[in-house]
This record gives structure tokens, C-alpha cells and sequence, in this order.
């Protein structure tokens, strides 16, 4: 059902944890879809210096996780926001049908999380 | 491939075939291929045996031979029974009762019935998935024709009161169906003491073939075939038989009620074993359907904090096979109808595992099992955002 | 049992498993038990078969993987096609055309539609059993929803113009569905040259296991399901697939292709022989169905003055399977309809033998058939007292 | 499907044939059910001394018609026309439901012979 490379970061997570002083956190997803997903930042120099993601759900959801905490490390706010669900998918060699909007959240996520970053620099 | 070190505990979704019944099976693919409806030498031989395998699915529920029609799967005989009944019997009522926790084959005949103007009534369960046989009595209705309610759950392994209900039933002109493929050998079923009309089982989850099933037609009950053609099985099923999945039942049934007593045993005492170990090696569970009135070798466990799937695939990875609901509703989005309709708290549906048990499984691979879970559950825990103990 | 020189010409009615595909079939009794419709690795294994099996059935028949249905009979996709089509279409007309010389499954699936207020045009065959194009011509009404005109006939063999009604009915916005049970393997069908959106297919008419058949859907046609359940085969035919069985039929697809040409070259060959050596041998005799446009392997021949059932018992006891009519109604006491619907005078339908050749049969069984008959006519026509030649 | 009898009866018929100058004819059935029998005897002091059939028909219709001759042979016209379908039947160790039929039709055609023959006694 899975690819392999979904498989992968299902079994070995990249960045899995919280990161206790974040800059920027992003929850994401609900029980009833059955993925619940929390992504925290750390920002330097407009750049994601550090990412961790939690995720309660299926190995789409945490394979999708990892995947766009690997991604998004290093990469510019700009560039991060960027991801696309696509990239994700693909770089994990695609998704069942039925899981594709696990990809959705992980995105969702990432972009909560520099949002929250950007909200929070502001005040 | 799969290799020899499998630990398969996903019984209530299919079996083993037993290697008895591939012997049985197997001079069906070979010179006894003839077609039963054929009144030559070649065609007898083969109807013979059919009539055979009639009696032993029969005797594994204390039916006559005469009652027993094959059909090509449970899902097929549970269609049969409630629109054959449905069709038949629309003269004299338009009401169904059954429950909440059906599997899907007959939640989706009754639906369909629905679009075509019958009324059905779905019956709650309690929190361990027994249904509410007050309810029954208070929904029955002068144009109530079917009860149907299942003799075990797929999910959970609970035990419905089938002997109560058949007789609340007695007398009423309502005809009681239960599906009781997840029942068959591993539980004692005695139609002789019990009142009920119709009853399906199936081949694969009694260490059968798969594509075959059966319906239990009790003498003088007025039904409606749903697939027409050249008259077989007593006109309520036609199709040329199925020899090798039938003779392959025949030989499942004569097995289940031979070993039923030391069957039960053995998966009570496995069910037993799991549950307990799983207990004691982990925090924050919760033991899905009913703590004993259940199908023995059924452990249905939610692991508070995580998701059902991922621990599957974890065990997956290690070769133990088990299920998140039903296998139907495994390739799903939703969480399980069944634990919804026991009022389990949503994000606790998500995590329920179903381990089920059966006839080839050893005390070494529960142990096993035991062995393997808590790093997973453990390892899910530490990546889950709801979990917050350490 | 049958001893080993049981000849065997009855391979209508069923045939034997090829050799290979038992070996096909054997590992899903054994280690290939898994569901396919579970996520673990035990399921996963046997869901990448079935969706072989479908590309092996879809190859022999020119048609996509995508497009093919199991079911657990020729019975069922019939029945599917009929009423899944006319059900779902109901809206767009009540009309149907068929034939009188269909299976059972086909008729009997039409008249259960009639009683739901459906109307059904039985159409007319000539002598030879060809179908009247014309006649079907003018039936076509705004109603049509659905025309089903057999492949080719299960009791005579003749070949039904399948591209000329396929062609005529392209873009009348007319479902055509076709039985190809008796074809399959028998005559090459391209749907990629044919304008066919429903085609049935079972598995042991063409040397696969008995209880799977397989309905041909062409990609954006509407059809409802008839069993309703987990969501199985696109949710058009739910229940847990029939492993062994869709191993099984794919397999024969497979053989079905490959052999396609020294097959039919085969079949003619011992057709055209058996035909000729009874013909030779035998005095006052008819031959039933097209001379020519037949499937090969099929010879059915009316034997004046004696009646059917004591032929094939007389040839039974000598080893020798034959059928009188379609082996579905072997067992009733009406002469064949078929014969009826080609207008016979009706003694002559009573005496009609249906040879039918399969792939394992030999030149040496024709001779020892060809040896046989006579003496066995002549002690029929002796005891008949409509018969005075002597 | 049918008895050993039946079979028996069926591959080795006892009596069959016509007889020439016979007393009396029985012919019954028609082709639309598939049986047609023809019974012919010759009757000496009351008594049928010979008894002979032809049968178009099953496997049944042969065996009950060879059976009826059997039963019949010697016995006086009284005990004949006494015999009843389920005496054919059982003789034969039965008959499958839907072939019981041919048991009424090999009596019938007894029966109309020993009528026939007494018609032309009369006249
Ligand atoms: C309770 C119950 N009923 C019916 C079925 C359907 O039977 P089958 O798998 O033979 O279609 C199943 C299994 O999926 C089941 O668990
Ligand atoms: C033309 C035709 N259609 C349909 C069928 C039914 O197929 P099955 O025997 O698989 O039910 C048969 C065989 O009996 C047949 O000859």
C-alpha cells in the first residue's frame, strides 16, 4: 500500500520531538480525521534553524511529518512556505489516494508554525 | 512472500486454511470436476459430495442437510437473507429491526432496502457492544418482518443474546436472522435450542477456503432468491456450485465441530494470556467489548494516545499481523462504526487494535507479541502531540 | 468414482481444471491465506494476485484490467449485468431486449425484471439459431436501455453477430451486454473491435475452477451493485474476493490466450470428425444450430425416433459424458427451449445430443464415440414405437 | 439419480418389442412430454399369456414399461389392471419425484390394453 520511502520515515522519523523554546508552533488536524499534528520552530536569521514535528495518526501522517521537517530545515521562511503538499508526496514517492491529505497537514502545520513565528515578532 | 516467522493474529479477518481441507479440496481441481447439475457418471459423483458437505455444515449448527443453501460468500448470504426475506414477505410488513454493530453486508443490504421503501430500525449497543434487547421490544411493530442481529461481533467479539431474543421472537410471525460467521467454532451453536430462521456463515473464517458461504434456511421459510438462472440450490441460489469451496466448507465444518470444545479452550486460554500480558506491560489501555461475554480469542484494545494504524504497520514490520477494526473498514478514513455506536471517546477509536486468535496459533508467538508491543507503543507515544507523561 | 477411460464430451456444461492453473491455485490454500483487503504484509501479498488475475482475464479479452468485476458465477455477472444496469438506468427507460435462446441466468434475471416493471423484448432465432438483427432493429424503442444477445449458445453453438448489433446500437446511448460464457477461449474477442460495454465471463467453461465468474464493465458505465457490503471488487460486487478462485480464472485467461489458435484448431478437428463419423454411421439424424458459424467442438445432433436422456445414459454406461440440452436443464422434463425456439418439431427435440469437445480431448475418444453410437441408436429405435424402418 | 433396478431394468428391457396378432393395444403418451408407449398383449382363459412393449422415452419410461410387462405376465386381467403405479415403483426401488410420472403412464398403457382387449371381445 505504502511506498517504500514512506515506509522509511514511517519506521525511523527524521526531527521527531518539540522543541521547548520554540520561536513558532503550529497545531494542526483534529481526532475525529484521526491525525493530530504539532510542528515547532526555531528561527534564525529568517531561516528555520530547527524544526521538530509530533504527530498522533497514521504512517502517511508521520512519514509525511518527517518528511516536511527534513525539507523545510534550513530552507528560508520564504522557502518554506513554499512546500508544497506536492513536494511532499513526491519526495516520499507518492501517496495512496485515501491518504493524500496527510501531505495537506504537514503543510498546514509548517505554515502555522512560521505564521506563529511572524505573529509573535511582531507583538 | 511472507516468511515462515509470521505471527498471524487476524483470525476474525480470515484463516488459515486447514491442511486437511486442501486434501479434501484438491481432487475437485483434479478428476472429480464434474458438473453437479450433469446426470451422467461424471456429474453423480460430484453431487454426492455436495449433498455431503450439506450435512456437515448442518451438523456444525444442529440444522437438517435440507436446510443449508451455499452461497458464494458471508456477505452473499447475509444479502440473500434480508432482501430474499425482504421481497418475499413486503405483503405483510415493511419494518426491519437490526443493530448499530452489524458488518457492513448487512448495514448496506438494510440501507438499500431503505431506498426501496422498507423502514429499518438500527438498535443501540451498551458501552461493551451488547445490544439492547428492551429496545428490540419496545421497536417491534405490527409490520415488523426481520429481526436481524448478529450472533458475535467482527470488532469486538461480543456475545449478542441470540437464545433471548429467539425467544422474545417465539410466535410473533417475525423471522430472526443472525449472522453468526464470526460465532461459528468458536462457539457452541445449537439450533435444536435455539429460535431462530436464518443463520449465514462463512468458509474463510473457519480455517475454510474463501468464496463460499452459507445461509441456514429454516424448513417453511418464505424467501425470495436474489440470483436467478438454472435453479440450483433449491432455486434460492442459482449459479453452477462451487465443489471445491463447498466440499472445502463441508471439511471446515466437520473440523470446527469435531475440535470445537479444545478450540475454544485453546483460544481462551491465548485471548486470555495476550490480554493479560499486554496489561501488565502497558499503561493506559482501554479492553474494547465485553470483558467476558465475548468470542473467545478476540482481544480488541485501544492504546490510549496513538493511532490504530501505525501500531499496525509497527507490528506489521516486525511480521505480527493484526487488525484496526474490522478488515473491511481498515482501508477507511473513519474510525470504527462499531466503538462509535459504543460510545467510545473519539480519539480512543483511533487506537484500537483488534487481535484475533486462531486454531494455529501458539503460546510462543503471544509471547512474542507481549515481547514486541511496548517499544512500539512506546516509541508512538514519544512522538504523539496528545500524549503528555513524560 | 469414474475409472480412467471416462470419455469425457461434455465440456459445455463444465471442464477440467488445467493442471497448471491446480498449481496456480494450491499455494492460496496454503501459505497465501491473507485478505486482500488487510493492510499487513499477509494481505498485501494476495492483493497484488488478484490484480494480476484481472489483468490476465482483462488480456483475453482485449480489455482493460480496470474494466473486470469477479463474481462468484457466469450465474452472477449476468444476473449483475441485468439487473445492475437496469436498475441503475431505470430513469432513462424500462426497456430490454434480449433473446429465447439465452441462459437461464439471462432469462430468468429478465423475467424477475418484468415483475418490477421492466419490459422485456424476447427476440426470435431462425433455424440455424442466429438471432434476428432485424427484428431487433425494430424493437429498439426511446425506452431501450439495455440490449443482451449472447456470444454464442450454450445447447447449439451457433455464433451470434455480436460487431453487426454492437455496431448498430453505437451511440443510440443503449447499453449491449453480451454472455460470452460459451465463447471465451472458444473464438477470439477483441473489445477493442467490438462496441461491447457489459461481457460475462465463468471460469469452468474455459478449464478454470468452478464458483468464479467475472463481469467485463467498460470504463463510465452505470451500473448499481446486487450485493452490497464492504465495498469489495469497486464496490460493485462486495464480499471477501475469492482468492483461489480469481487465481484460478486468471490463470485460464491466461492458458485461454496462449492456446487461442491451435485450440480452436484443435476443437474444429474432433468436431468436424465426430460429426462426420456419426453422420456416416447413423441414418435419420438432424444437426442442430448453424452448419458452420458454431463454436468449434460443439455438436449437437437430434437422433429421430429416440429421445435424448436414454442416449446419454446408454453412452454413460459405455464411459461416455454427454448432455442432452444445457446441463442446467438436463434435470427437467421440457425439451430444450432452445431447440423450441428454433422451431423443431418437437419429437425431434427430445432426441438432441449436445457433444461438446474440450482441450484434453483426443482423436482415439472420437473414434471410440464414432464406434460406440450405432449400437446404441439401434437398440433405441427397437424399442421405439414410432420408429418402423424395420 | 436412479436405482440399480431402474438401471438394470433400463440396459437389459424384458419383453419388449409388439406382438403381431395381439388380443389387446394400450398406446399412451405423447411426444410433448417425451413418452409414448405402446402395449400390446395376448390374453388366454382370462389370463395375459404374453406381454409385449415399446417405449420412446427416458431412461424411466423404459424401465417402469419393462417392469409393468414383468408384473403383469401370467396373471389374470383382474390381478393386471389391480396393479398400481407405486407396485411399478417399488419394484424398481423408486423412481426419482420429478420421473414418477412414467410409472403412471407404463400402468395406463396396461390398463388400456386389457381394455382394449375387452371392447373387442364384445363386439
Ligand atoms: C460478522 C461478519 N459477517 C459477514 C462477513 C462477510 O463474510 P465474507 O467475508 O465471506 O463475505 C464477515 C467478514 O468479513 C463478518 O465478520
Ligand atoms: C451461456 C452460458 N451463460 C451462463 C452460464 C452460467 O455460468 P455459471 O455456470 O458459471 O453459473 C452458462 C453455464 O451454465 C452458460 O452456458
Amino acid at each position: 500500500m505504502y511506498s517504500e520511502k514512506v515506509m522509511e520515515n514511517f519506521k525511523h522519523p527524521k526531527n521527531q520531538g518539540e522543541i521547548k523554546d520554540a520561536d513558532g508552533i503550529g497545531e494542526v488536524g483534529n481526532p475525529v480525521c484521526g491525525d493530530i499534528m504539532k510542528i515547532t520552530i526555531k528561527v534564525k536569521d529568517d531561516k528555520i534553524e530547527d524544526i521538530k514535528f509530533k504527530t498522533f495518526g497514521c504512517a502517511a501522517a508521520i512519514a509525511t511529518s518527517s518528511m516536511i521537517t527534513e525539507l523545510a530545515k534550513g530552507k528560508t521562511l520564504e522557502e518554506a512556505k513554499n512546500i508544497t503538499r506536492k513536494d511532499v508526496s513526491d519526495s516520499l514517492d507518492g501517496l495512496p489516494p485515501i491518504k493524500e491529505h496527510c501531505s495537506n497537514l504537514a503543510s498546514e502545520g509548517l505554515n502555522k508554525a512560521i505564521d506563529d513565528y511572524k505573529m509573535k515578532k511582531k507583538e | 512472500m511472507t516468511d515462515k516467522k509470521t505471527i498471524y493474529l487476524d483470525n476474525s479477518a480470515t484463516t488459515q486454511v486447514h491442511p486437511e481441507i486442501k486434501d479434501t479440496i484438491l481432487p475437485y481441481l483434479e478428476d472429480l470436476y464434474g458438473n453437479p447439475s450433469s446426470i451422467h457418471a461424471k456429474g453423480q459423483e460430484v453431487k454426492k459430495t455436495i449433498d455431503n458437505a450439506r450435512k456437515q455444515v448442518a451438523d456444525l449448527i444442529g440444522a437438517k442437510e435440507t436446510e443449508i443453501i451455499f452461497t458464494g460468500s458471508g456477505t452473499e448470504a447475509n444479502n440473500l437473507a434480508l432482501k430474499g426475506i425482504a421481497s418475499k414477505n413486503k405483503n405483510k410488513g415493511n419494518h426491519i429491526i437490526t443493530t448499530r454493530i452489524e458488518h457492513k453486508s448487512i448495514l448496506n443490504s438494510a440501507r438499500w432496502l431503505e431506498t426501496e421503501g422498507f423502514k429499518v430500525t438500527y438498535l443501540n449497543v451498551d458501552e461493551n457492544g451488547t445490544v439492547d434487547i428492551n429496545q428490540l421490544k419496545e421497536e417491534i411493530r405490527p409490520e415488523t418482518i426481520l429481526v436481524s442481529v448478529m450472533f458475535a461481533n467482527n470488532e469486538m467479539g461480543t456475545i449478542q443474546p441470540i437464545k433471548e431474543i429467539g425467544e422474545f421472537l417465539k410466535g410473533k410471525g417475525i423471522y430472526f436472522h443472525t449472522d453468526a460467521v464470526q460465532a461459528a467454532g468458536k462457539i457452541k451453536i445449537n439450533l435444536k435450542e435455539l429460535n431462530i430462521d436464518l443463520l449465514t456463515l462463512s468458509g474463510h473464517k473457519i480455517h475454510g477456503p474463501k468464496g463460499i458461504g452459507a445461509l441456514y434456511i429454516r424448513k417453511g421459510t418464505e424467501i425470495d432468491p436474489m440470483i436467478h438462472g438454472g435453479g440450483q440450490e433449491k432455486n434460492i441460489r442459482s449459479g453452477t456450485e462451487n465443489v471445491p469451496g463447498i466440499v472445502g466448507l463441508g471439511k471446515a465444518a466437520e473440523i470446527a465441530n469435531k475440535n470445537l470444545e479444545s478450540n475454544i479452550e485453546h483460544l481462551t486460554n491465548l485471548g486470555k494470556k495476550l490480554e493479560k500480558g499486554i496489561f501488565k506491560e502497558i499503561p493506559d489501555l482501554i479492553l474494547n467489548g465485553h470483558p467476558d461475554n465475548r468470542i473467545p480469542g478476540n482481544v480488541n484494545i485501544s492504546f490510549k494516545y496513538v493511532e490504530g494504524e501505525s501500531i499496525m504497520l509497527m507490528l506489521d514490520c516486525e511480521g505480527i499481523c493484526v487488525s484496526t477494526g474490522s478488515a473491511c473498514t481498515s482501508k477507511s478514513l473513519k474510525p470504527s462504526y462499531v466503538l462509535d455506536a459504543m460510545g467510545k471517546e473519539i480519539v480512543f477509536m483511533h487506537g484500537s487494535i483488534r487481535f484475533s486468535i486462531g486454531t494455529f496459533n501458539t503460546e510462543e508467538e503471544i509471547d512474542t507479541v507481549i515481547k514486541t508491543l511496548p517499544t512500539i507503543i512506546k516509541k508512538l507515544r514519544a512522538l504523539s502531540p496528545i500524549y503528555n507523561k513524560d
